[in-house]
């Protein structure tokens, strides 16, 4: 049994793995509050199977005093909560992987000696307090062990954590987990285990959020004031998040009979002059397209989150895939324009769901935050938030007599009025319509009107946000990325340690930023990273480019890039 | 000279002579103007078909969206500003054939909308296929052996949801129409009013005359809070009543049960998002 | 030993321990033993939910669609080959919210479809919202106050469409369920089957308990063909009462409206196109 | 009044134009009829409001002895059915456009006399002969006499076409027919009007179908015995063709709740034997789509005509546009192959509807079938329809017991079974799923099905139907064009006159014929044809060959290019 590799490093990944149902996210909450809170820079990732009992799923928190925030494969200390723990994350155990767990329940017939195995036995210890329930809780306690968290703080986060129970359960807990952390004390003393990660001193006072909660911040801050959806995962915690939080911002949350509802009430509630948005995940979203036509022909704003798993049809409702950058970008028939968006931070998520209602205001058109699974269930510190960087930009008019909906205008955009405010009267129209937004058959007037609403595009270019550099400017190799794989990429990019490769990350990724090309055609190498079989960025890169990317590294298992596997790739590539 | 403040004048209407659309417009906009309503606090939503051309026709706010979708958009528009009047307007096949889980819903939902159906039992715009409420042996273009299914029976589907107004109008009658209208605009929560509408150019079987024949009001001693007896009546064999069905007063309203309208009924445009607030929500995620 | 030829054997089931499903899964896997039915001649379709994984536990054919779209798979299926057995299960997510607008036609198609529909009162797969059959207060992550509306009655529903056959049942009552399962296959039209299941890890409001003591059989002089008294007893307050509601045995069942199948009932896969009758309709089109 | 510039040509190009509900189909179907059997080729093409009654809605009928099929600006006999005629074809009437009308009513305040009027008091006659309704009959005969179409044939069809009315309804008619050709035959005897198109013995024996016909047929020379649908400008055509075939073919025609029902009927069609269909249009597709997604997920056949007319939303929902290209490409979330086929020509569609079938079987996959509103509405006279190029080939496998939905294969394609046909069970899941069809999450085999379905694209490539040359192979100038723009761009090329360019016209628009790129390269200048505004087509070319298109003409009026047009453009940019 060797702890060197865990004493050496200044960040640990501890993955937690066991049966749905079993707890682990008591555990996850816990651990990453109270480790935050001590400290230590936190980054949580996790995965799972679409089942509520169960399955194997996994979560792993890395504890670093470095600024990362990405899966890695590596396994430094695993907590498996059941026998098929083992097997499940099998392929990621290295003889330096500290595996925490009983012995013969659990790590048995899988060890055939090459595992660093450290015998605890939560199952007995938490039925001497009062039943297996609690076992998880003394693992809790060994974790805060391990990482010296201080005791009593400890005690009360848990104190403060099961507030909600009973008074014995409370007593049963905190008990539970003062053995835990009473084992940790021990296997410090003998030296089995030692970690000293340090500490930066700002992040106990960091904000812990995740990409669901980034998303739901940002609309709240860009004046979201309206969410309709139906449930579907991974998309449904943002309506979650606002609902929950409806009362104290005054805005309605309301879930529809099906997908097809949510977004025409959302267009509905625009009209009416709320900011109204919906979240959902690829087969919802294709029920949507036909409503995502009609905002594009009524001139009418939407935001969309649109949180993607891997297809086709039902496909890993609960995984992670880069799959629907296509279908956002064309649904809906007809021809007209769009905004997406695609955040790789969680500060990016924050400040592009704000701007999201700005701009699809300002250009009354749909604007899509596309998010995934890995991204809605990530979570990092950060000290805090851009919402200085936002803020609330209204454009409705207040109408007069004389007011026309669809006013011909140079740059496309007519001003827009909402039913109540003013003297004039709103009209809006799926059919083609004239500028006072009824119904037309003048067929010159409906060249007019597609111009028109086409005009917007060169409006929305200028808008369009840069890409992110990271690296140097003179580089040989540029890798591209979109979307969640920010931080993996840019980690590995660490990894790799050469100064000729830099990264371009794409946080926009309709339309592109102008000055797109010029970064591609700096490069002598071009290597696209994507998570879709079908390099669906690469593509849209090309159309809009004319420059076509030669090198895709991709995955679609529905997991995400781990950094060992960008990196890996990268070095077979370059 | 009666006041007309609904009138868009001498305007293009795009339906067929005779058509019972323009009987139901007349009504329509009487009731708006016996009720003395504000054009610029109305809107008319509709979906696509010959009936959901309406809201052209009348002067005041237009959302004129998809077809089977006016519903979730008059929800959408009346929960977003409740000092609206929100009317959804279309064909039976828009409300009943597309629409038909939104029509659903909405009678759950209860929002304060008024759901006015064209019920011609036929697709008129799209040249004549049966809509869920033609009549059994029914002949189209599609249907070329006759409809084979009982028709969509909208009033009773109503009542088994226990909506909270269910009336059924004839257009032919626009002032018996006009008051039904009007009664359903005034009340509180979801109101279906079905109007039986003849269409000259696609449905030969129940026209005009057909509709005449086989309608008649419901009694005065009707008593519309009596659900079973409503549902009787819905489901009778024979001639079709006219009249107001049914009604539940107990049912909330759901913009009452939204909490952003608890204290106040600010639309949420004129609302400002509470900056603190939000300051306060992010500092939470410091500590917990 | 009983013959259990639609077992499964060992295999993973995705559902939690305690789950209503399970009892669902053995009432059916007994109820087509009984019916002495053919695994290669029945078809399980379903839509996407905890209840939706269904098929997957039954060794028989599967079709495994979409949310809210098992009812027109089955349709197409049934129509396709009306040789087979197709029985449309999933929950009440998948065919009251999702499907709502399939399960209104599908009364009124009235194709030859079992139709079965775990009602846990929540969308439990997507982790506990309220679903259209969840109650009054029933409070969820998205419902953080509580559901205001009045929970979807699809028994009523299907007796105002004038459904062919209507029940409900409760899966812990495995024998009565197998039973009542039994009968709506072995009719003749579509046939839906409410059956109340408690969800342990979603719903704590809707126990196993809360429905042994909230629900009660229908007494054996209820007269199922009376549609007016099946709707009272769909709509009495109280308890749930089980079992069959209606059924009307008049209905024409969709497949022999079809002209295809008029002269004979061989599936459309075994059959071949009339290339002279093809060459005659084109012929036509020379002279007129 | 000069009548010489009909009397030289040998195509004539008549235009009907009135309202909705004025009975310009009665005139249409018998003239077009009696023109026919009489030995003219005849191309007849449409445009219409969104309206049963009233507007303005107009006709062309071209006779030629010419092989061409195209709809044409100029006007050479007019009849006018109201007043508003003149103004709806204004400016197509020249000097040169004989208007056959009553002078007075019709006419009227519009001729500043530049106009070629020559008076014939349609509604004078019809009333003396019993109603105005007679009118259109007579104009009937006007037409029929100026072509000599022999007169007792001329007046059994009218007999044959009235034979469902009433015995003196019949005689009315043949009476004002009667008239009308008396008119007619004064008109010539004065040299007033002279017309000498040659006849082509052929034609009287020829096939006369429109573009909806076409499909129809197409789609029962397939093996299609199932479709399902729900109504929707201008795709109804064929649900109402195939639903009044439907007792004679075996036909299974169910007119759906909506489009969403429609299409997983089609599937649950598909997955028990039958050859399904859907016939929609771009916002009745869009609904579609999440089914399309489970199509490509349960690898299950299903054929998709989607009839395109101008979006976005309900748009111009009697117009023509090519605008749901990219929408029927990229439709359904998740990474899947898919076919799509653009006919040109009315025998292409036959052609097209039956392979779709096949493909659509074999390979397991969705095809389309994309027409428009102008195409459905198109027809002329052929002499034969390719059903010897086409045959049923059944790929259904007769399953036993160890039977495997989606057992791994080097192409892809797995031996599709169908319950109720052997002893195997056949399972299919939308669900990422393992061989035997059940729900899986190993995300190894993930990736193998991805693989798998992916794989098929190049199975797919290799039945690609190459794209058609008009023209010599020597050109330096290329025009490409796909779907209903066939015979218009054919007949401007023609008119173009020059040996220097040709046109490559593409019936499979995806995925491309291997030769597309070589035919691209050879051209030192190509043009991209295309009835819509942001060039679908042109985008879909770069793509797939890396080849860019500089040179466009857009059009997205709602109507169909004219040849006159296309001419004019090419003639700009040439
Ligand atoms: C998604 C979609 N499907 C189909 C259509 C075509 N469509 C337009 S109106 C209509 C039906 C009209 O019937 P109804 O609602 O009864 O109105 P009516 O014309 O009879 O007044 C249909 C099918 C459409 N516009 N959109
Ligand atoms: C189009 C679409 N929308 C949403 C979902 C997500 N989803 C899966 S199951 C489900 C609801 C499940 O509830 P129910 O049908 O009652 O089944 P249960 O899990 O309770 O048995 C939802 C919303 C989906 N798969 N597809
Ligand atoms: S087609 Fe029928 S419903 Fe439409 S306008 Fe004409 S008469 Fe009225
Ligand atoms: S979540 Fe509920 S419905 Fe699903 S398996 Fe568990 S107990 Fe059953
Ligand atoms: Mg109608
Ligand atoms: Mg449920």
């Amino acid at each position: 049994m060797s702890t060197s590799s865990i004493q050496k490093r200044d960040d640990i990944s501890i993955v937690l793995c066991g049966e749905a149902g079993q707890g682990i996210q008591t555990v996850e909450q816990i651990l990453t509050r109270v480790l935050k809170l001590s400290g230590f820079n936190i980054i949580g990732t996790k995965e799972y199977m679409s089942r509520v009992r169960g399955g194997s799923n996994s979560t792993q928190i890395r504890v670093s005093s470095r600024n990362v925030s990405s899966a890695v494969d590596r396994i430094d200390i695993l907590i498996p909560l059941d026998k098929k723990a083992l097997q499940h994350v099998g392929k990621r155990i290295s003889p330096d992987t500290v595996i925490l767990g009983e012995k013969d329940e659990i790590v048995g017939e899988n060890d055939n000696g090459d595992l660093t195995v450290i015998d605890v036995p939560f199952s007995q210890i938490a039925s001497d307090i009062g039943g297996r329930v609690y076992s998880n809780t003394v693992a809790t306690g060994v974790i805060a062990g391990l990482f010296k968290v201080d005791r009593a703080d400890f005690l009360n986060y848990v104190t403060t954590f099961f507030s909600g129970e009973k008074e014995t359960i409370i007593e049963k807990n905190r008990e539970a987990a003062k053995k835990g952390y009473e084992i940790a004390q021990e296997l410090i003393d003998s030296g089995a285990v030692d970690i000293d990660v340090k500490k930066d001193p700002g992040s106990a006072r960091d904000i812990l959020i995740n990409g669901a909660e980034a998303v739901g911040i940002g609309a709240i801050a860009g004046g979201c004031n309206f969410i309709s959806s139906y449930p579907m995962s991974p998309s449904t915690a943002v309506l979650v998040f606002l609902s929950r939080h409806a009362e104290e911002f005054d805005i309605v949350a309301e879930q529809a009979e099906d997908e097809i509802s949510a977004i025409n009430m959302a267009l509905g509630a625009w009209y009416a002059g709320a900011r109204a948005m919906v979240t959902t995940s690829g087969g919802g979203f294709a029920l949507m397209e036909e409503a995502v036509g009609l905002a594009g022909m009524l001139e009418s704003p939407v935001v969309i989150h649109l949180a993607q798993r891997p297809g086709p049809a039902t496909g890993l409702p609960t995984r992670t895939e880069q799959g629907d950058l296509q279908l956002a970008l064309y649904s809906g028939h007809g021809e007209f324009p769009r905004i997406i968006f695609a955040p790789g931070k969680l500060e990016d998520a924050v400040f592009l769901s704000s701007m999201a209602f700005n701009l699809a205001d300002k250009c009354q058109i749909p604007v899509f935050i596309l998010t995934d699974q890995y991204f809605m269930d990530s979570y990092y510190n950060m000290p805090s938030l851009p919402l200085s960087d936002t803020g609330i930009v209204k454009y409705v008019v207040k109408t007069d007599k004389r007011y026309k909906r669809y006013a011909l205008t140079k740059n496309g955009i007519s001003p827009r009025g909402v039913p109540g405010f003013g003297s004039g009267l709103v009209s809006v129209d799926s059919d083609e319509h004239d500028e006072e937004g009824h119904i037309t058959e003048d067929l010159d007037l409906r060249v007019k009107m597609v111009d028109k609403r086409l005009a917007k595009l060169k409006e929305i270019e200028k808008d369009a946000l840069p890409p992110e550099l990271v690296g140097r400017g003179d580089y040989t190799t540029l890798i591209v990325g979109w979307g969640s794989t920010y931080h993996t990429i840019k980690e590995a990019l660490g990894c790799l340690k050469r100064d000729d490769v830099s990264f371009l990350h794409f946080k926009q990724v309709f339309p592109l930023h102008r000055t797109t090309l010029s970064y591609l055609k700096k490069a002598k190498k071009v290597v696209a990273i994507e998570g879709n079989a079908t390099a669906q960025f690469s593509h849209l890169i090309n159309r809009q480019t004319g420059f076509n990317i030669q090198d895709k590294i991709l995955k679609y298992s529905g997991l995400q890039f781990s950094v060992e596997e960008v990196v890996a790739q990268l070095e077979k590539l370059l | 000279m009666k006041r007309v403040p609904f009138d868009m004048g001498d305007i293009d209407i795009a339906w067929c002579p005779g058509c019972g659309n323009f009987k139901i417009l007349d009504a329509l906009k009487q009731a708006l103007t016996e009720l003395d309503l504000d054009p610029e606090k109305l809107v008319i939503v509709s979906g696509i078909g010959q009936a959901a051309k309406m809201p052209h026709y009348v002067r005041t706010n237009v959302f004129n969206g998809l077809h089977g979708r006016a519903i979730p958009a008059a929800t959408g528009i009346k929960t977003a500003n409740p000092e609206l009047t929100v009317i959804a307007e279309g064909g039976d096949g828009d409300m009943y054939g597309e629409g038909g889980n939104h029509f659903l819903h909405a009678i759950r939902r209860n929002s304060d909308i008024t759901n006015i159906v064209h019920n011609n039992m036929v697709y008129a715009l799209t040249k004549g296929q049966a809509s869920p409420t033609s009549t059994i042996g029914f002949t189209t273009p599609v249907q070329v052996g006759g409809v084979t299914e009982e028709p969509f029976n909208a009033i009773a589907v109503a009542i088994a949801q226990d909506a909270s107004f269910v009336a059924r109008a004839f257009s032919g009658d626009e002032d018996q129409t006009k008051d039904i209208i009007k009664e359903a605009i005034a009340h509180r929560g979801y109101a279906l009013v079905d109007i039986l509408q003849n269409c000259v150019s696609f449905n030969k079987v129940n026209t005009y005359q057909w509709f005449k024949e086989n309608t008649y009001y419901l009694e005065d001693s009707h008593d519309p809070l009596n659900r079973i007896e409503a549902f009787k009546r819905a489901t009778e064999e024979g001639k079709l009543p006219l009249g107001i069905f049914y009604r539940n007063p107990d049912k909330p309203c759901f913009e009452d049960t939204v909490p952003a309208y608890h204290t106040s009924r600010t639309p949420l445009f004129k609302r400002k998002v509470d900056v603190r607030k939000l300051q306060v929500l992010i500092d939470s995620k410091r500590s917990g």
